[in-house]
């Protein structure tokens, strides 16, 4: 019997190495696998690559991991945020690489990844500073650039219900980056508000199917709050 | 400036808003960024149907909600509290930037730091020595939609002109802009340039053109 | 109050032009627009480009219009099915043009349209004669070719339900194709088995936004029969 | 062919099927192509879960349903009615195809013409002059599943090899076939080239290499 669901945290973050491109899903506190994150602090792996549309808040989850030392570059669209004191302060001390990326490239870049599309053409950033250096093609009278695929050694995601073959619904606009981090990482782990019996998702409906899906545990935290 | 602007009574920000949710026709989809775009949403009357767009992946977005009413799920791309409209939808990221970048949007509404008479517009980072610049969307958006329009303050708070030959900061996207609603007047942006289509209340078209450092023209 | 349901087939049809990029849903008979293919034949554009999975079956639908002359071109993954003998008859006396994509590569042109991306890269078809004429790259160890993206200047989809903004759902394997060709087509057709009223379909359940589509018919047909 | 040849009995379809079926272990993610290969799911049973995968998106695929329940928008990328598992869900064809092309795919089994040693694999057209050729899947599915194994006849109905050193007919992919279940032998496609993993009962190796323009090694 197939069975995704794990039981402990520690089983969850098994096999996370160093020098891992970890993508996170989440779009400001929704959606946001905020258990996962503080498992792989816990966890200990380090050097690693993260992508996420921000570059973390306070002192806590992914701020946390970078005031740790764990994260030696942020790719991200908008690493701005109401308290983005960690980020910054390491930023202006040359201690983390940053890679901004139009938030529309990002989310294509991992779409691309779990597609099998090693790069693609896009007209966003033409014309500006995310073109330098980047390859510039005229297709149909248009110019554009070429971005490449951006994948996950692990991709970190919040669902709001998850089966044991891994097949994962998300709540309103908790859904946003979590379905393109789960096709785009090779080790896709989810924490789930809602454990279902297997059928119980109706097969038109569920967003996530479990082909994307590796690990899934239960952390019915609520509601998020604060961004 | 001459004394003939003594008198004049700029837009207020609601009356931009206002302005710009007029020249929106039922049916558009429509994605407003962070400030003051945002407030264009509340002079588009529900009964005239605009759908609006959140990068988030919410198609359909309704007024922010009663405070006892607040659905912790449901925010927009400024992080605030909204409300799903019915025949609204959800979608994924890839698919959200998807409706953006392949030109499915008829409209997009931005701020902006400067709007060149070519159409450029910077509106994510004031230097390019900007310590962690942020460009979240804006790139998408001010690339994929059909049409953009700039809602901003005429000028910057010292009086710099915002209104330029050549955008001096980073930009967001070449040649973009269409329309421009200032507090001082609205502005087409068009192959001769920058086309004035009306003026605050007060204000001379030469008093307008002393805050603006490109040039101005009249419609025809 | 936007209202995309329409009421007649030729209010439907109205617009299309010669010379079309025509894209269409289905696969199999299961969800195939099979009455607006009806409607496209008595509206009587010509020289089309028609892009399907395949290339008609007997003498009725797409088959139909190209036995009347109207199709130029036909691009397709699978020429052959139970009864290809139109196709067959144009295409031996040179009467129609083939172009054959493989069927992923056929889905991911359409959808890259859809989403703004003119051209990508992609491993199918290399060390094949797809690959013929196609520009190679190595990328990250491994070579692929690029494609185009694959606009339609129409499309048409068969839903299982629709509401007046355009929102659809479809039946099982009745998705195929239909939300590819309606989100890279810029004029797009709808012909749905159920109308609903608007928010009648959960937000979270809409496989198909609205903004993707143009105009909706009613066609209530019941269960596809015969491949 | 020698006189040793005989008695031998070749594999049927279903123990070729069979065979297969039993090296799939319980959740991959599995493609079966069109004809012979369609037969391997009737061979693993329903405890040990396997997750059959259809490209007209159709994940979580079971048996043919009984006449009497049949589901008329529930079919198979062969056109033919099928069922849904429990816990299966249907998506759109760019995503199907993006979790066969993305490589999440564990096993992919097809038909073929011809298996060259160095695992290219011919399966959708006979010669270059084939009137309307149809590839449908076949190349995204042998070039994107994280494994690909060939089903098929050991030889041509007229007793030519198709187990060759070079294909003569139009490739599907090259370099992808990992192994070959035919109705004389189990073979791997290694970096030697063809491994023989065992034979039909009765049938000598230098019978089997009569049958197989390759070379034929044995394993170790």
């Amino acid at each position: 019997m197939i069975n995704k669901i794990v039981q402990t945290m520690a089983e969850t973050m098994s096999g996370i190495k160093d020098d891992s491109v970890v993508l996170l899903g989440g779009f400001g506190a929704v959606g946001q696998p905020n258990a996962l994150i503080e498992g792989l602090i816990e966890q200990g792996a380090k050097d690693l690559t993260v992508a996420a549309n921000n570059a973390g808040v306070g002192h806590v989850g992914l701020a946390r991991l970078m005031e740790l030392g764990r994260v030696r570059k942020i790719i991200c669209s908008f690493p701005r945020s109401s308290d983005p004191v960690v980020f910054e302060t390491l930023y202006r001390a040359g201690k983390i690489e940053l890679e901004i990326v139009p938030q529309g490239t990002l989310a294509e870049r991992m779409r691309a990844a779990g597609a099998g599309v090693p790069a693609f053409f896009t007209a966003t950033g033409v014309g500006t500073k995310m073109a330098l250096g980047k390859e510039h093609r005229d297709i149909g009278g248009r110019t554009y650039i070429l971005e490449h695929a951006l994948k996950g050694d692990v991709g970190l995601v919040e669902a709001w219900e998850a089966d044991r073959w891994g097949n994962l619904t998300f709540k309103q606009a908790g859904r946003n980056f979590n379905p393109v981090v789960a096709m785009a990482s090779d080790l896709t782990l989810v924490q789930a508000q809602h454990i279902r019996a297997l059928g119980e998702i109706d097969p038109d409906h569920i967003v996530t199917p479990g082909i994307f899906v590796n690990r899934v545990l239960h952390v019915p935290y609520g509601d998020p709050a604060g961004f | 400036m001459s004394a003939t602007t003594a008198a004049f009574k700029p837009f207020t920000r609601q009356q931009m808003a206002q302005r710009a949710a007029a020249d929106i026709p039922e049916g558009w989809y429509v994605n407003l960024g962070i400030g003051i775009p945002t407030l264009v949403a509340d002079y588009v009357p529900m009964d005239r149907e605009v759908i609006f767009h959140s990068e988030n992946g919410v198609l359909g977005m309704g007024p922010a909600p009663e405070k006892d009413k607040i659905e912790p799920w449901l925010i927009n791309a400024g992080k605030q509290y909204v409300t799903l409209r019915t025949g609204g939808s959800y979608c994924h990221h890839a698919d959200s930037f998807a409706m953006i970048r392949g030109g499915h949007l008829d409209l997009c509404v931005l701020g902006a730091f400067q709007v060149a008479d070519n159409g450029d517009i910077a509106n994510w980072a004031t230097s390019d020595n900007d310590s962690a610049p942020a460009v979240g969307g804006a790139m998408d958006l001010a690339t994929g939609a059909r049409r953009l329009w700039v809602l901003m303050e005429h000028t910057a708070k010292d009086g710099t002109p915002k209104l330029v030959t050549r955008c001096t900061y980073p930009l967001t996207a070449p040649g973009a802009v269409k329309r421009i609603y200032t507090n001082l007047a609205t502005i087409d942006v068009t192959e001769r340039g920058f086309v004035v289509l009306d003026i605050a209340p007060g204000l001379s078209l030469a008093d307008l053109q002393a805050r603006t450092e490109a040039k101005l023209h009249l419609p025809g």
